[in-house]
């Protein structure tokens, strides 16, 4: 292995910082949506960098299915999104507070 | 401690007619209301039978647990379905029965949503009767919710001023307290290591160290003590007591209270009598300030159930105040006077309650020279501020007498302000009467029928009660003693 | 491997929701009367009867599947019992969806199955990934059965929130897992299980375990992943709040039990850490829902509340509190089913029901008016009924442990709680309407429903030994598990 | 227990003697309120036998050398022995039959006196309540026996001094006599709960042959008797507790007779005398009470002079004479007291019920009024006024003559004349206001009015001779009763006690009894007397006693504005605001609080997002901290 197991995390963790803040911030479901997919993708790096580490096939087997799953997530959450914005043409979720 | 199995499970009978009686009722017609009550008033005097039986089957030269039932529920937490009396709770479920079948009889003249008030209310007495025969903290604890939940809805749909306030204090008051009850049982079930939630199994006077009765009694005595109406914890009891129906009011004043009373004695006083005598001062303090507190705020108030309420305040403090003495007299002073108030307050709130659905009003300026008009009536309401007042002849004087007693050995100065505050209870237990029932006849009323036999039938046998305890208090002291003098003899000083 | 026997459930829940799969491309979308809609209603009726039997009869099962990725033991077979269940009360009261487009009924089956089966894959998951992967897979179908309602609005911004915070939680939660990882080499819960009280200690197993829960703690609606609970019950349509609140609480509950308890009990820190979240989330949760004027969104905040209380049993992390979380599941399985029930039946157009609509319910259906009284009472935990009894068994292992302020918050909290829960009994017992509505009439299964409900509440609340000894049995396979 | 033959016949008739009038209290108020003359006669019967036994106890044991005592444990709680039973000494034997006599007496001058009321039965009920209590309270054998049937009279006096309820000024009456005689029965039970605990004993004959009390210290039973006396001045109205009793006049003529001048009253006395050794082991406790007696005698004497409500004017004297009693008792003259209780018995219940008759007949109470309508053509009850009136100044021959004289003669024995000098001052002011009073009715000033005696009907008739018997016997009694001084002394048995006292002091005092008569008929018997008393001529003094001494005004301030208006006020608002506003309080703060939480709940679902992630961030913070 080339780099050393921590810097991969401080990488990972500063990619997860990243997305998530892309999430909180920018008012817009798509970014919102992608923002989580950065999140996704900082697990998957922990995941591939400790499988190297560990030498532990898990982790690579882990990632494999985050892509589906985060495929998949992206479909269900697209198909709902999409649908909104139809109905209300804004991709803002600040329109989407009514209830309460 | 002794303990004698029953023959017949003649405590869980008394339970089972409630449970019974309550199932009837939710199965006959809402229309058949004269039905209903009938149903009601034969059930409940079942409870009655059954629980005068037991107390004149008690054996009073043995003392200890009698009748005792004893089934294992939860073995896994040690919890089991264990009954019994001894002669603290004897003397309870006969007042109980006593007030659970006039309460039924005085709502005789209920017209709306029958059915429901006394499902509510048997649910509301079974409850009751569990906690007074339960030795399994679990089952008391549960009944004492038991007799928790119907309340709200009991006071809030039946009842008269303000009465969602009122039930919703008085509901959110008791919860609370038992908030303070649940963990200490749960506490003491944990620091016992027996693993076990049978009380017999708890009483061992060196089980539990001092530091944990001392906590665990605190906590016990608040929970207990707001449903004692201790001050000053008690606000909820005259809200209560105005805003519910006359039948509950008196399970509520004349019973419910009596709960709180006896949940401090037995839970808190005889498993951790270290913790007692620790906070016995405490106990005493408030009791005092009770004692005056509420004879004086009662004679501020223009409300008839007001005053009652206000004077079962003075009057529990007076149960406190008892108990608060760590002597046997004082034990078998308060158990008396909570028999003695309980029925006298069932005998006030029943008699008010006729005058009510007559007058519709319980304000005390507007009524007036009743006694002319309806004098059987008044005269029932005159021999309960009789009787609140102390007088000797009725049951409270023995009551407060041996209360005073002991107080007077432990807390002379207590002692003193307490048998001056009779004083300003007179004062203005008579007041209320004067206004009430003396001075001419108000034309308004004029048309009032006076009480009929069938509707005196309830106010004649409290009535009674109250006579042959205040003419034979021995009747009961006997009762008593059987498990102060054991008790006290046991204690760890 | 006789793997066939021992994964029944699975299978057959697989097979059920295949059926709706394909129903759906059978159904002509034009052409959809009463009869068919019948029969896709009996339909799921019947399979969801089938399932209890079928997990019933599998419930001695004991083995792994998936090598070992995947476990069949006591806990998990009584849970799945549960789940089961819970579907098949679900569905009882779905006998009327007019919320949802009689076209996507078949949709909405297949959803609800799949679901079901997701969340049995969950109480069974023993590895991380097989965790992930069924989490995963019953929110997906969650998100999309909250957004299926009719009243579009409602259900889309429900569907919104629920997926942002649900697949902001999940990737939490799996960057959590990474971590665990990482650090203990291993993504097996027994193997971890091993090494992890050991070194409880470091910061990237505590960051991880934390992480990790907080997808749990969606689950359950933990503050502070409680906050799509509120919106999604009360946007998404009757039944599926309701299927939200029961099956989907019941495994979040096993799930985090499974995890916690290889995670063991060295760490103050985590201690800690479930202790303010426990105090919050039901402190929040009661104060929140004393506000409440929709019905439901008032039971959302009950149930973060009940999080709370739940919580507390699974921070003290011994036999006695995991068996009492595990009868604390049951009884929120009971007492929210028949709430919503009452909602449900109350709202036959499916509209959301606000509190002073129940105005009147004394007179209009007694038998409704008690079953809320009943499971009402129960949520806050007043004897004799289930739900106290749960709680009694959590503040007993609490207490046994030392944590006595903490019950006596708990308490507290369920004094407030029942503040509210009165203001809901006030309204059905004692406010009349403005206009006076006609009697609800229910046909003989409702009843019958109902009245099992209320018996079930009272009778396990009152004699619940056999249960606590099932909870029992079921928390073994925790304890033995470390 | 008794187990002579002689025993039980005594035991059946104390039996009786007590518990026969509770019978007939019962039966009356259960089922014999619809028939008045049933209810009469069962009451009446009920007195005569009382009447009988008491009569016959007397004459059985009239030479009774040691107390006989019967008695049972009626409340027996560990460390808790309560005895009930009688205790039968010639003290409490010569109590019952003059309670008993003057029970009967009043009951059949009632049937006259109350013939028309609505409340016949009611009031025979509670006449018999009273006979019940009266006789049990002076047979009892413990001192808390005695505080149970203590109270019991107080109770029958509230209930018949508020007898005609619709009346406002009644009702008030009871109250205040109840409250008041409370507030001294609160100081008594202090007393009783006191001497219980340090002596764990409260036979009376125990505390009077003093074997309870070795070891008890002398402060504590100076305490404990002053406590005890509370109850008598509460209900013997004397200083401070006094001004209940006037207003006690409310209630039926008869009534005030019977309670409120011959026995329940006198209770008061009784107690003092049937606890007089006791008390006398305390000579502070003794003087105390000498100047209690002798403060309310000159107090009540005063206001006496200028009241105009004949019914008053004997209460007030009543409460003199009481005060004369109590001063008797204090000075150490244990006859005389007892004597002056007896012989005032006969004339004030005399003097009640000839004042009963003109009330009945004239239906006003204010004196000028009666005489103006012709109260002195009444023969009877006239001239047994005169007598009464005469007993009372201390006139020889009459009863009240020799009593008055044993009186002045204890008084004398005493080594500071203070007390003999006011005792003197008193027997002045006594027949000053009694003669006043008489030649009042005696001599109108305006013409006579009103209709000849005979004009009214039989029923009148029937009446009046209901009325007029007790008025003979009562009479009869009042102008013998002072010859049998010798023998009553010898049967109470104090024979040395009287000494050789010197005479003068009887002879002042009858010079001075006859000086105030002679004054009286100065300024209201002669013709042409302006009928102005010499007090009303001094306005500040005349304001002074007729507002009595302004005491009433203290009590008024007292219970209206310090209690009622000051700290029932401060509780009530204390409860209202402070606990129940801390309650509310807090409450309204739970709901707001919830209304805030659920606001942020509905904040944008980013907000969400960044909550649960400074969530997490603060768990690590706090971990790393």
């Amino acid at each position: 292995m080339i780099a050393p197991f921590s810097e991969v995390l401080v990488v990972a963790g500063i990619l997860f910082a990243l997305g998530a803040f892309c999430a909180v911030v920018r008012r817009n479901l798509i970014m919102i949506v992608l923002g989580i997919e950065i999140m996704l993708n900082a697990a998957s790096i922990v995941f591939v960098g400790a499988s190297l580490h560990l030498s532990n096939l898990d982790g690579q087997s882990f990632v494999l299915f985050i892509l589906a799953v985060a495929a998949t997530e992206v479909s269900v959450g697209l198909a709902i999104i999409v649908y909104a914005f139809r109905r209300t043409g804004s991709f803002d979720p600040g329109n989407f507070n009514l209830l309460g | 401690m002794q303990m004698e199995p029953a023959s017949f499970p003649f405590l869980s009978a008394i339970l089972l007619s409630c449970v019974v009686g309550m199932i009837t009722i939710i199965v006959i017609p809402e229309e058949k209301k004269l039905l209903i009550k009938q149903v009601s008033v034969f059930f409940s005097g079942i409870c009655l039978l059954l629980s005068v039986y037991v107390f004149f089957a008690f054996n009073r030269s043995a003392g200890g647990f009698q009748f005792v039932e004893n089934v294992n529920w939860i073995p896994s937490l040690g919890i089991s379905y264990f009954n019994g009396v001894d002669g603290f709770s004897l003397p309870n479920i006969l007042l109980t029965g006593i007030v659970f079948f006039t309460g039924v009889l005085t709502m005789w003249e209920l017209e709306t949503r029958v059915k429901e008030y006394f499902a509510l209310y048997f649910v509301l007495v079974a409850g009751v009767f569990g906690l007074f025969m339960s030795l399994d903290l679990f089952f008391i604890f549960v009944w004492y919710d038991v007799s928790l939940f119907p309340m709200y809805l009991l006071i809030a749909v039946w009842g008269t001023t303000r009465k969602e306030y009122g039930a919703m204090k008085l509901t959110l008051y008791l919860l609370a307290g038992s908030a303070l009850i649940l963990p200490a049982i749960i506490f003491l079930w944990a620091k016992s290591g027996l693993d076990t939630f049978s009380f017999v199994s708890l009483m061992h006077p060196g089980l539990f160290t001092p530091s944990v009765q001392k906590f665990a009694f605190l906590l016990l005595f608040i929970g207990f003590g707001i449903l004692a109406a201790v001050w000053p914890f008690h606000t909820w009891s005259p809200d209560g007591h105005v805003a519910a129906p006359h039948g509950v009011s008196m399970v509520h004043a004349g019973v419910l209270m009596k709960i709180g009373a006896f949940g401090v004695l037995r839970l808190a006083i005889m498993l951790c009598p270290l913790g007692w005598i620790y906070w016995a001062k405490l106990m005493a303090v408030l009791a005092i300030i009770g004692i005056i507190y509420g004879a004086l705020a009662g004679l501020r108030q223009t409300d008839l159930k007001y005053v009652i309420g206000y004077s079962s305040v003075s009057h529990m403090g007076v149960v406190g105040l008892g108990l608060s003495t760590v002597t046997v007299e004082g034990l078998n002073g308060a158990v008396f006077q909570m028999f003695a108030h309980g029925i006298m307050t069932a005998l006030f709130f029943s008699s008010v309650g006729y005058i009510y659905d007559r007058t519709h009003t319980k304000n005390i300026p507007e009524l007036g020279g009743l006694s002319r008009i309806v004098p059987v009536a008044s005269a029932f309401f005159i021999v309960a501020a009789l009787a609140g007042i102390g007088l000797p002849g009725l049951a409270n004087f023995w009551g407060e007498l041996v209360v005073f007693l002991a107080a007077f050995k432990v807390y002379p100065l207590f002692g003193v302000i307490a048998v001056v505050t009779l004083v300003v209870t007179a004062l203005f237990m008579l007041r209320v009467v004067q206004k009430t029932f003396y001075g001419p006849a108000n034309p308004r009323y004029a048309a009032l029928r006076d009480v009929t036999p069938w509707l005196g039938v309830p106010r004649i046998i409290l009535v009674a009660v109250l006579l042959i305890l205040g003419l034979y208090p021995a009747l009961l002291f006997n009762v008593i003693r059987t498990a102060s003098v054991p008790f006290m003899n046991g204690l760890p000083r | 491997m006789n793997w066939m026997t021992f994964s029944g459930p699975e299978i057959f829940y697989f097979g059920a929701s295949l059926w709706f799969l394909l129903l759906t491309f059978t159904a002509k979308p034009e052409s959809v009367n009463s009869g068919a809609r019948g029969r896709t209603y009996l339909t799921a009726i019947f399979l969801a009867s089938a399932g209890i039997l079928v997990c019933l009869a599998s419930v001695h099962a004991e083995g792994w599947l998936f090598i070992k990725a995947y476990k069949v033991d006591p806990f998990s077979q009584v849970f799945k019992t549960l789940l089961s269940l819970g579907l098949f009360l679900i569905v009882c009261i779905c006998g009327q969806m007019t919320d949802i487009d009689e076209r996507r009924h078949n949709e909405f089956f297949f959803l609800l199955f799949s679901c079901t089966l997701a969340l049995m894959l969950l109480v069974s998951a023993d590895h991380l990934l097989s965790i992930y992967l069924s989490l995963e897979l019953s929110s997906y179908s969650l998100y999309i059965l909250v957004a299926l309602r009719k009243r579009r609005a409602q259900g889309l911004e429900a569907g919104i929130k629920y997926f942002l915070i649900g697949s902001f939680a999940s990737a939490i939660m799996l960057f959590g897992m990474a971590l665990l990882y990482s650090t203990c080499a291993t993504a097996y819960l027994p193997e971890m299980a091993k090494v992890l009280p050991g070194m409880i200690g470091a910061p990237a197993v505590v960051t991880g375990l934390v992480f990790t829960l907080g997808g749990f703690f969606f689950k359950l609606a933990v503050f502070p992943f409680h906050s799509w609970a509120p919106d999604t019950y009360q946007g998404a349509p009757n039944q599926v709040a309701a299927y939200i609140a029961t099956a989907s609480k019941v495994a979040g509950i096993a799930i985090i039990l499974r995890v916690l308890a290889s995670a063991g009990q060295g760490s103050p820190y985590l201690v800690h850490i479930l202790v303010i979240l426990s105090v919050v989330s039901m402190t929040l949760g009661n104060l929140a829902a004393i506000a409440q004027k929709d019905l439901k969104r008032l039971l959302a905040f009950s149930t973060v509340a009940h999080s709370g209380y739940v919580l507390l049993a699974v921070l003290v992390m011994d036999a006695s509190a995991y068996s009492a979380a595990i009868f604390y599941a049951v009884a929120i399985l009971v007492m929210k089913f028949t709430a919503f029930m009452v909602v449900v039946e109350l709202a036959p157009d499916g509209r959301n029901l606000r509190i002073d609509e129940l105005a009147g319910l004394h007179r209009r259906s007694p038998l409704m008016a008690l079953a809320l009284l009943v499971a009402l009472f129960s949520l806050a935990g007043i004897p004799p009924t289930i739900g106290f009894t749960g709680k009694f068994l959590i503040f007993t292992a609490a207490i046994q442990k030392g944590y006595v302020a903490l019950v006596i918050i708990a308490m507290i909290n369920v004094v407030i709680s029942l503040y509210y829960y009165l203001l809901v009994i006030k309204a059905a017992y004692l406010l009349e309407p403005a206009r006076t509505l006609p009697p609800l009439v229910l046909s003989f299964p409702k009843r019958l429903l109902a009245g099992l409900s209320i018996v079930t509440i009272v009778v396990a609340g009152f004699c619940p030994y056999w249960l606590i000894q099932i909870a029992q049995a079921a928390a073994q396979p925790l304890i033995l598990g470390r | 227990m008794a187990g002579s033959p002689a025993h039980s016949v005594d035991l059946a008739a104390l039996l009786a003697a007590t518990a026969l009038p509770f019978f007939s209290f019962l039966a009356i108020i259960v089922a014999t309120r619809g028939r008045p003359k049933v209810s009469a006669g069962l009451s009446i019967g009920a007195a005569a036998v009382c009447l009988g036994c008491s009569i016959g106890l007397l004459a059985f044991h009239s030479g009774l050398s040691a107390p006989i005592e019967f008695s049972t444990s009626l409340i027996a709680s560990s460390g808790l022995n309560i005895p009930f039973g009688f205790l039968v000494d010639k003290l409490n034997l010569l109590m019952i039959v003059v309670v008993s006599t003057i029970c009967f007496l009043v009951q059949v001058y009632s049937l006259g006196y109350m013939a028309k009321d609505p409340g016949f039965s009611r009031y025979y009920a509670f006449m018999s309540l009273f006979t019940w209590a009266m006789m049990s309270l002076a047979l009892s054998a413990s001192l808390l026996q005695l505080y149970f049937f203590w109270e019991l009279v107080g109770l029958s006096s509230y209930l018949l001094i508020g007898f005609w309820y619709e009346k406002w000024s009644a009702t008030q009456a009871g109250k205040k006599a109840f409250v008041m005689t409370r507030a001294g029965d609160a100081a008594f039970f202090i007393g009783i709960l006191l001497l219980f605990i340090h002596t764990g004993d409260l036979n009376i004959a125990h505390l009077d042959s003093r074997s309870a009390l070795a070891g008890v210290p002398p402060s504590f039973i100076t305490l404990s008797a002053i406590l005890i006396f509370g109850g008598i001045v509460g209900k013997s109205a004397q200083f401070p507790l006094l001004t209940w009793l006037p207003d006690a006049m409310e209630g039926p003529t008869p009534v005030s007779a019977l309670l409120h001048s011959a026995t329940m009253v006198a209770a008061g006395v009784y107690l003092f005398a049937r606890l007089y050794p006791f008390f006398s082991l305390s000579p502070t406790a003794m003087s105390v009470f000498l100047a209690i007696g002798t403060i309310s005698m000159l107090l009540a004497s005063t206001m006496a002079m200028v009241s105009r409500d004949i019914k008053k004017v004997w209460a007030y004297s009543t409460i003199s004479q009481l005060g004369f009693m109590i001063m008797a008792l204090g000075a150490g003259g244990y006859f005389a007291g007892v004597f002056h209780l007896t012989t005032h018995a006969g004339f004030k219940a005399l003097l009640f019920l000839c004042s009963g008759v003109f009330i009945h007949r004239f239906e006003t109470n204010d004196v000028f009024e009666l005489g103006r309508l012709g109260a002195r053509r009444m023969l009877i009850p006239m001239i047994s006024m005169v007598l009464g009136a005469a007993a009372l100044s201390g006139l020889p021959p009459l009863s009240g003559y020799f009593s008055k004289e044993a009186v002045m003669g204890s008084l004398a024995g005493l080594p500071d004349h203070v007390w003999l000098a006011a005792g003197l001052c008193g027997v002045f002011l006594t027949a000053y206001y009694s003669f006043r009073l008489i030649f009042i009715l005696l001599f109108p000033r305006e013409r006579v009015s009103g209709e000849p005696e005979g004009a009214h009907g039989a029923a009148h008739k029937a009446e009046y001779g209901a009325m007029a018997l007790p008025l003979i016997i009562l009479s009869t009694v009042t102008v013998f009763l002072g010859f049998f001084e010798t023998p009553l002394r010898h049967f109470i048995g104090v024979a040395g006690e009287v000494g050789q006292a010197p005479t003068w002091p009887h002879t002042a005092a009858l010079a001075l009894a006859v000086a105030g008569a002679a004054v009286a008929w100065i300024e209201f018997g002669r013709k042409g007397a302006a009928q102005i008393g010499f007090v009303e001529r001094i306005e500040p003094l005349h304001r002074l006693f007729a507002e009595r001494w302004y005491i009433d005004h203290f009590y008024g301030l007292l219970v209206n504005r310090v209690v009622d208006r000051g700290i029932a006020r401060l509780c009530e608002l204390n409860d209202r605001k402070v606990i129940d506003g801390s309650i509310d309080g807090l409450c309204e703060a739970t709901v707001e609080s919830g209304r805030v939480v659920a606001t942020l709940q509905t904040v944008m679902v980013q907000y969400r997002l960044l909550a649960i992630f400074a969530v997490l961030v603060l768990l690590a913070l706090y971990y790393y901290y």
